[in-house]
């Protein structure tokens, strides 16, 4: 268990998200794999934290933080989403062509 | 002393719940809360004009709460943003012939403007990089909510769809930069970043983490190829939103980018300057290309926001006062111009929809409209001696400083091209005639005081020396 | 001297003054009033010019130069310390006599205009042009650098193009004059080169500078005229051909000559002033004024002679067929111009000079200019009464205007070189310079067309005057001569007469080699035989113009039915009433090559090759902007997906130390 | 004293708008009465700057300005950032441009009198025209003299587009764009004179005592040059010009063509030429090449054309081609010449369009096809578009011939091949410019007439006024020339100067 390895775990698990974002046709699904990166993010700031980093607990904060704004970012984009819901009766992103050039 | 100078960031952080809380006091359909707002905004605004401008490291409050001069200025913007942002909405929430509004809950929509506000006051003032976080998401997760405020307006809850999910991604990318940030220098203070760049200033693990910034940050200050969400979204959302977006969430993010390129990355600006110098080449050309045939107008002036980005850009390759100073000037008139062009937009869209085809015969019809229009376009489009050309002087003075000729005559050459969509949007006010009869436009004594005002301020703010010669004073001592 | 000085001033400006009056005021209220105005101010212009002619060559200076008065009108000085176009009054033989001749026939054409424009609504604008052409003209005559001769030469050129085209109303009036502007304008280019070429090399425009050149230190220097780099001796020599050029145009020699005929579109004192007695020798004067220069430029003055004989000839056999009687005047004045021409060409022989030919020349420009004005004048009352210039719907008009008739047999018989008529010694002088300078066929061809010239101008005659009338207007009717029509014509006919033999001592005495500061001058034997050659060729001449048209023999009516109507004519006296087919020819260069090809091809590169450049610049931006505008799709993967995609792209675009 | 009223020069336009703006649009009489008074106040201003900046002894008394004999010279700290000053001075030359565009305008004013549409609009903007122009002939700051150059663009689109004819949006984009674009390409050079000058400064006074480093004389010369050039419809850049004018109302066209077109030759010489003298040595031989085009060929367009806009248009093409090639001839006569030119076909092409516009105004066609016999009906106008075709074509008497002939003269003690092959040309083709102008006055004033112009009446007064002060100033130069040529001398004289103190030998010299 070396930085290294955490960091390629993160990178994957950024990667996985990304793909999902890609391959997801459905919202909550997009929710989710944005979720994943971001949580990709909160692994490398703990795992720095613990293996390199001067002040150590300046990470571990930074991944609370980041926990709680996701949070509400979360609720907020929820919240549109059921907004969302209620125009189209669907969640499927591919609906979303109405603003387009 | 410092509490003096800190009063107007606390005033600001209060302020939400002052709305929030005098709609007790009154009716769902009295402007009371927006007397309030108006008196708070204005009062801080003066109260912020009343700090000494400090150049340098500027005072600290605790240890990470900063305000230099760059920080007073920015936050002047900001302000000015706000104020001219609830003036251009109230009109929205006033009770039209049909007795409904076009959009509700005054209050809790200042309040989201003022939060939105003090995230851009956090951005400025931070000098770690949780702070600085913070503060950039303060700024923007009420956008997300103003954007889709209009529940009943399917376009506004696709726009706020779209940007919400792509913001929190680029949350992500920027997340993602600053974990390669704190690893490579360990620590989340600027200062220490700072040192640690100095001295290992090629580290992968850096520039990683800057690729990840400036594509997380790009998305904010639609950035080639970060800025398809731009045109989208300030079409869907409430023109005023799309006014206060434009200006308040781009200034945020160029700020946040100056902080960084002139603060932690300052060593690394040499290195970072090819990056910078592509970005805005390929975004203001981009943005001009695709602004080009729009016929409707909030998208309209979402391409030339994208390219006005581009602009900016340009500033980050110049020494820190000058660009610093060249970014406060230009968001000022940037925001002044902008807010001019949508409450015109604004006055039109309340009896027309929002193309260029409304416009028509704008110029008989109300020529002191039609005047204001062109002073916001040609100001838009850098033409002298409207504020805007003196705005692109500046940066372009500031990426000429470090050499960057061939960038600045590739952005003058584009000015022509932005010349030519702006004038296509004269011409449908000045030259073409209207089909059919278009409903005739009134425009109530604030609209046509705050019209007077903002067509004086495009024209004077520039080749009277006044602002540019302040700003440069604030920066150099 | 300065009663000179104020007889200078008087000469020029009271022309000028004339025409401001009658162009702004007088013009418009009354005709009158305008005649008056310019007949008192060309009076007292040709009195003074008489006086000051007196009082010059009475004087010591003469035969020299003198230069009265002279003011810098447009400075040089960064180029040469004494390059300056200044305006000035030289006085010297040629001057004298061409002030005295243009003030008094323009005296005397005004007069006439008083009855020929009776009629004419816009008589004063009549008279006002006619003081501005005087002005100009005596501007250019008194010039005593190239840059006034220029600026005056342009002038009468304007004036000639505002006279033609007097009757504006009159299309073929309008062409014509515009015609004539033009082809004397392309010449002037040429004019104005050579200025330019002369003075850069000279580095002075002044006519005494420049005759006093000697070629020797010329020769080493070299200069680059654009095309090639040559020594400066042949680049005067190309100057002086250029400035040639100029005189060319405007005494329409051959190619140029075609003008002329059409400018008789206008009306007939214009015709009888500018394109016979001044205008028209301008160019014979220049070449007299710059004659030092053009004679130690080499081959100069062979070019001059070759073209002026050409087209006396040339203009003599044209004359012969034509029928509008104006046209036939004005191609007798060609060919008298060439006599002109070619008789200041002969002059040289190899290196040495010959001044008989330049005296000669001068003297003509003088006779001719009383003759030839007068006989376009009797053309003028003539036409007045017919009401056409037709010689078909003439004759018998002799009885009918005894005045006309004997001043019109005067100026004849003094153009057909008759002595003792003036035209008789200065043709003879021609003649005699010629022959002195072993120019023999030159001089051959001099003769005979002094016999041409006796027969078409008696051919004139007798079909205007002889015979029996063939114009209704005249039959039967009582016709009275107009007094301010015929004074000028009688005024006239007595130069025409006697000015040969009086004026004759005067040139002989005066345009002497000392006027004129040639190195190497000969004076060469007199050739006694050639005046009875000449009055032979006219005699023979003469019987033929009876025997055709005047000869009371029965034949004699059907022969010149046969000769006066269209329809049987042989190819060569076709080819030759057609003028040669020089107006087609010229219509179509202008018409076919000019506008329909030069032009044509230039707009066309204008409007399709430029503007289709710039059309596509606008497209292509257009199709750029569309692409960005496609990748707005609306699709939100799309979008997630450039958020990716532009990571990448500044991850291996960006330039980062990766 | 008469510096602060120098200073008025470009001030009295906006503050006439200014106190325009409260007036109401119902009481124009007023308004316009205001302008006319401004403009007048100004033309006798400049009338008298000009007198007394001729009779003046001695050189000026700035020490900053001595040099190049510049008076009424104001230096004043304007933008801190990148210390642009507002810096104005005048000498024999601006001082002339002035008095030129004072005229231009006041006349503009008069013949739009009774123009079409929002009257109080179209004043402001013409008096905002006026403004930038003024500025421009003022200026001795680079940022300064940049802000009034491209001014002009924003009110030339609004009064082309408001109140032109025609194709109005299409001329009026091409010329805004077209100009838009010869200004980027200055403004894109504009910073290097301040960077590698090696002193800080935007001063042209200051700029022209250091010489710049030559590579970037090497390619600033040429994009400054042709980004002047492209508002003198130099040839690549020509093209906006006829559709422009065609489209342009009367006065705009004047202004335009009388004294934009001159703005780009006159930065030509001030700023590209005055300041990079090196690499002008180098470069202006190939100019000489391009104005070709504008020399020979644009006459022939104009033969072809049957709109008189047009062909008034082709024709100012062609003589601002004389300009340049006064300009790149590099002698003291040829700078004379173009200077000289300038201020007579200023006035010559503001009496053609006034003219032009007048007969417009009744006939309502520019077709000269259409026309025919018109000087029977309106003298007057006739008489005052034949004037300005004469000056066209270089008649002596009035000013065009002293200016052509200046440049032909001057053009030729020029060593260069190209410029004494392109001397030759233009020397020939004033054959093909006498061609289209009697052409067009053939076609237009003589002939017959066709019945429809019977009604027709001959100018007001005020068109009179505006065409008699007009042929007054062309006669006033072509008749006495000798002093404004010294005058004008007086500062070429530093001018060329400074050029000659670059010691390359120009290409083919």
């Amino acid at each position: 268990m070396t930085l290294m390895n955490c960091l390629i775990l993160a990178f994957i698990l950024f990667g996985i998200g990304v793909w999902g974002l890609m391959r997801r046709r459905h919202l909550i699904g997009m929710l989710i794999s944005i979720e994943l990166m971001l949580n990709a993010a909160n692994i490398n700031f703990i795992s720095f934290a613990y293996f390199s980093a001067k002040d150590s607990t300046a990470g571990a904060l930074f991944s609370i933080f980041v926990i709680a704004v996701t949070a509400c970012e979360m609720a907020i984009a929820l919240a549109i989403i059921v907004s969302m819901y209620r125009r189209y009766h669907s969640l499927d992103v591919e609906q979303l062509r109405d603003l387009h050039d | 002393m410092f509490e003096s100078i800190l009063l107007p960031d606390l005033l600001l952080l209060a302020f939400p719940f002052i709305v929030i809380g005098s709609r007790l006091f009154c009716d769902f359909r009295s402007a009371f809360p927006w007397r309030v707002a108006n008196i708070g905004f204005i009062l801080i605004f003066i109260m912020l004009n009343m700090i000494p401008l400090a150049s340098g490291e500027g005072h600290f409050f605790i240890f990470n709460w900063r305000l230099d001069d760059f920080g007073v200025l920015m936050r002047e913007v900001f302000m000015v943003s706000a104020i001219l942002g609830i003036w251009l909405s109230k009109d929205y929430f006033e009770h039209g012939a049909d007795g409904k509004p076009q959009m509700h809950q005054i209050a809790e929509y200042i309040g989201a403007i003022a939060f939105a506000t003090f995230g851009a006051f956090t951005v400025v003032s931070a000098c770690d990089l949780l702070t600085f976080f913070l503060g950039l998401e303060i700024a923007t997760i009420p956008m997300y909510a103003l954007t889709a405020w209009n529940k009943k307006d399917q376009m506004g809850s696709e726009a706020a769809t779209k940007y919400i999910l792509m913001g929190s991604v680029a949350t992500a990318f920027e997340l993602f930069g600053f974990s390669y940030l704190y690893g490579f220098s360990g620590s989340l203070f600027f200062n220490d970043i700072a040192s640690a760049v100095a001295t290992n200033s090629t580290s992968p693990l850096l520039w990683v983490s800057i690729l990840f910034l400036f594509s997380g940050i790009g998305f904010k200050l639609t950035l080639f190829p970060f800025y398809t969400w731009a045109p989208d979204v300030y079409e869907g959302a409430p023109t005023p939103v799309t006014a206060v977006l434009s200006v308040t969430s781009k200034a945020t993010a160029i700020a946040f980018l100056a902080v960084l390129v002139f603060g932690p990355l300052a060593a690394v600006q040499e290195q970072m300057s090819p990056l910078i110098a592509l970005l805005a080449a390929t975004t203001l050309l981009v943005g001009n290309l695709g602004a080009l045939k729009q016929t409707r107008l909030r998208r309209f002036m979402a391409y030339s926001s994208i390219s006005q980005a581009g602009y900016i850009m340009i500033a980050l390759l110049g020494p820190a006062e000058i660009g610093k100073s060249a970014i406060v000037y230009y968001m000022f008139i940037y925001a002044v111009a902008n807010y001019l062009a949508f409450f015109v937009f604004g006055i039109i869209g309340h009896h027309r929809e929002e193309t260029f085809a409304s416009l028509r015969g704008l110029s008989k019809q109300n020529p002191a409209l039609a005047i204001a229009l062109a002073i916001a376009m040609f100001s838009l489009a850098g033409i002298p001696p409207l504020a805007g050309f003196f705005g692109k002087f500046h940066l372009f003075f500031a990426g000429a400083t470090t050499g960057h000729y061939f960038l600045v005559a590739f952005a003058v050459i584009n000015n022509v091209l932005a010349l030519f969509y702006y004038i296509q949007l004269i011409k449908s006010a000045w030259i073409d005639e209207p089909e059919g009869t278009l409903s005739s436009l009134r425009l109530n004594r604030r609209q046509r005081l705050i019209i007077i005002m903002l067509s004086i301020a495009v024209v004077a703010l520039g080749f009277v020396p006044f602002l540019s010669n302040n700003i440069f004073a604030g920066f150099t001592f | 001297m300065t009663n000179e000085l104020l007889f200078s001033y008087l000469i020029l400006f009271l022309p000028l003054l004339a025409f401001v009056v009658n162009g702004l005021f007088l013009g418009q209220k009354s005709a009158k009033g305008a005649a008056a105005m310019g007949i008192i101010g060309n009076g007292i212009g040709a009195i003074s010019a008489v006086l000051l002619a007196v009082s010059y060559l009475t004087s010591n200076v003469a035969p020299q130069k003198a230069v009265l008065f002279e003011f810098s009108f447009l400075p040089f000085k960064a180029i040469s310390e004494n390059l300056s176009g200044n305006i000035g009054f030289l006085v010297d033989p040629l001057s004298v006599m061409m002030l005295v001749v243009v003030t008094f026939i323009s005296t005397l054409v005004n007069i006439y205009s008083v009855g020929y424009m009776r009629h004419d609504r816009s008589a004063g604008r009549f008279f006002a042009l006619l003081s501005l052409f005087t002005f100009s003209m005596l501007g250019l005559v008194v010039a005593t650098n190239l840059f006034q001769m220029f600026i005056f030469w342009e002038l009468v050129g304007i004036s000639s193009y505002m006279l033609i085209g007097f009757w504006y109303h009159k299309p073929s009036a309008v062409s014509a004059s515009k015609q004539a502007f033009i082809l004397t304008r392309f010449a002037d280019s040429f004019f104005l080169m050579g200025i330019v070429l002369v003075s850069y090399v000279v580095g002075s425009f002044d006519f005494s500078t420049i005759n006093a050149l000697s070629m020797a230190p010329f020769y080493q220097e070299t200069i680059n005229i654009g095309i090639a780099t040559v020594s400066k001796a042949s680049a005067l020599v190309l100057g002086s051909i250029l400035i040639f050029v100029g005189g060319w145009g405007k005494s329409a020699m051959f190619p140029m000559h075609i003008w002329l005929p059409n400018a008789m579109e206008g009306p007939t004192p214009v015709s009888s002033i500018i394109h016979s007695a001044t205008m028209v020798v301008a160019g014979v004067y220049l070449v007299a004024r710059l004659f030092p220069f053009f004679a130690i430029c080499e081959n100069t003055l062979n070019l001059i002679m070759v073209v002026g004989a050409f087209t006396m000839v040339f203009a003599a056999v044209i004359a012969c067929t034509q029928k509008d009687i104006k046209r036939i005047l004005a191609y007798s004045t060609l060919s008298q111009l060439g006599y002109m021409m070619f008789s200041l060409g002969v002059c040289k022989i190899d290196s040495v000079v010959a001044v008989t030919g330049y005296t000669a020349s001068t003297f003509h420009i003088f006779t001719h200019a009383f003759f030839k004005c007068s006989l376009f004048l009797i053309a003028g009352s003539v036409i007045h009464v017919v009401h056409t210039n037709d010689l078909d719907k003439m004759g018998g008009l002799g009885a009918k205007m005894p005045w006309t008739y004997w001043c019109a047999l005067i100026s004849i018989l003094a153009i057909s070189g008759v002595p003792p008529f003036s035209g008789f010694f200065s043709k003879d002088e021609i003649l005699l310079a010629a022959f002195q300078g072993q120019h023999y066929i030159v001089f051959a061809l001099a003769l005979l067309t002094s016999g041409l010239t006796t027969f078409y101008m008696f051919r004139f005659f007798f079909l205007i005057f002889h015979g029996d009338s063939r114009s209704e207007h005249v039959r039967g009717h009582k016709i009275k001569e107009d007094f301010a029509m015929t004074l000028p014509i009688v005024v006239l006919a007595l130069p025409a007469f006697l000015s040969g033999f009086m004026a004759k001592g005067l040139f002989a005495k005066f345009s002497v080699p000392s006027s004129l500061n040639i190195p190497q001058l000969v004076s060469l034997p007199e050739a006694k035989w050639i005046p009875f050659a000449a009055i032979g060729m006219a005699v023979v001449a003469f019987c033929t113009a009876w025997l055709f048209y005047a000869s009371p023999k029965a034949t004699i009516p059907a022969k010149m039915q046969q000769t006066l109507d269209e329809t049987n004519r042989c190819g060569l006296y076709k080819l030759i009433y057609r003028k040669f087919y020089f107006d087609e020819m010229y219509y179509i260069f202008v018409r076919q090559f000019i506008f329909a090809g030069v032009a044509r091809v230039c707009r066309f590169v204008q409007d399709y090759i430029i503007e289709g450049i710039v059309a596509f610049v606008v497209w292509f931006v257009h199709r750029l902007g569309d692409l960005v505008r496609y990748a707005q799709g609306g699709s939100l993967p799309f979008y997630l997906g450039t958020l990716i995609i532009g990571l990448l792209l500044w991850r291996f675009f960006g330039q980062l130390p990766l | 004293m008469e510096t602060v009223l120098f200073n008025l020069i470009w001030f009295l336009p906006l503050l006439a708008v200014l106190v325009c703006v409260p007036i109401p649009s119902t009481q124009i009489k007023t308004i316009k009465t205001i302008h006319v008074a401004t403009e007048s106040l100004i033309l006798l201003l400049v009338g008298y700057l000009v007198y007394s900046m001729y009779t003046a002894s001695g050189t000026p008394a700035n020490s900053a300005a001595a040099p190049l004999l510049l008076h009424y010279f104001t230096d004043i700290p304007w933008l801190s950032m990148f210390n642009a000053h507002y810096i104005v001075g005048a000498d024999a030359l601006n001082i002339l441009l002035l008095f030129l565009t004072a005229v231009i305008v006041w006349t503009g004013i008069l013949v739009s009198w009774n123009i079409k549409g929002n009257q109080k609009v179209y004043f402001a903007l013409i008096q905002l025209l006026a403004t930038s122009v003024y500025g421009v002939f003022m200026s001795f700051d680079l940022v300064l003299f940049f802000v009034f150059y491209e001014m002009e663009a924003l009110c030339m689109y609004l009064m082309i587009a408001g109140y032109g004819s025609g194709r109005k949006d299409y001329g009026g984009k091409k010329l805004t764009l077209t100009l838009a674009l010869g200004s980027s390409m200055i403004l894109a050079t504009l910073f290097g004179f301040y960077f590698e000058g090696g002193i800080q400064s935007w001063s042209i006074v200051e700029l022209s005592k250091v010489t710049l480093p030559m590579d970037f004389q090497m390619w600033a010369f040429p994009l400054l040059f042709m980004g002047f050039a492209v508002s003198s419809s130099l040839f690549p850049f020509h093209f906006w010009s006829p559709d422009g004018h065609s489209a342009a109302p009367t006065a705009v066209s004047m202004l335009a063509a009388g004294v934009m077109m001159k703005m780009g030759a006159y930065g030509c010489l001030r700023v590209a030429m005055f300041l990079m003298p090196e690499a002008a040595k180098i470069w202006l031989p190939y100019v000489v090449l391009l104005l070709i085009f504008n020399v020979v060929v644009g006459p022939f367009i104009a033969i072809r054309h049957k709109d008189l806009k047009y062909i008034t248009a082709y024709s100012s093409i062609s003589h601002l081609g004389l300009i340049f090639l006064g300009l790149a001839a590099l002698t003291p006569v040829g700078l004379r010449g173009a200077t000289l030119q300038m201020i007579s076909h200023g006035f010559l092409t503001g009496l053609f369009f006034a003219t032009i516009g007048m007969i417009y105004e009744r006939t309502h066609t520019r077709d000269i096809t259409q026309m025919g016999g018109i000087m029977r009906k309106m003298p007057f106008l006739g008489v005052g578009f034949v004037i300005a075709g004469f000056a066209g074509l270089g008649l002596p008497g009035f000013s065009g011939f002293i200016a052509e002939s200046t440049i032909f003269i001057g053009a030729f003690s020029c060593e260069s091949t190209w410029v004494r092959i392109v001397t030759i040309l233009a020397i020939l083709s004033i054959t093909t410019t006498a061609v289209y102008i009697l052409q067009t006055a053939n076609r237009m004033l003589h002939g017959e007439m066709p019945a429809k112009y019977e009604s027709l009446t001959d100018g007001s007064f005020r068109e009179k006024l505006v065409i008699v002060i007009l042929v007054l100033c062309l006669l006033f130069i072509g008749i006495f020339p000798t002093w404004i040529s010294e005058f004008l001398d007086q500062s070429i004289a530093p001018i060329f100067e400074n050029i000659s103190r670059a010691n390359i030998t120009a290409i083919g010299g």
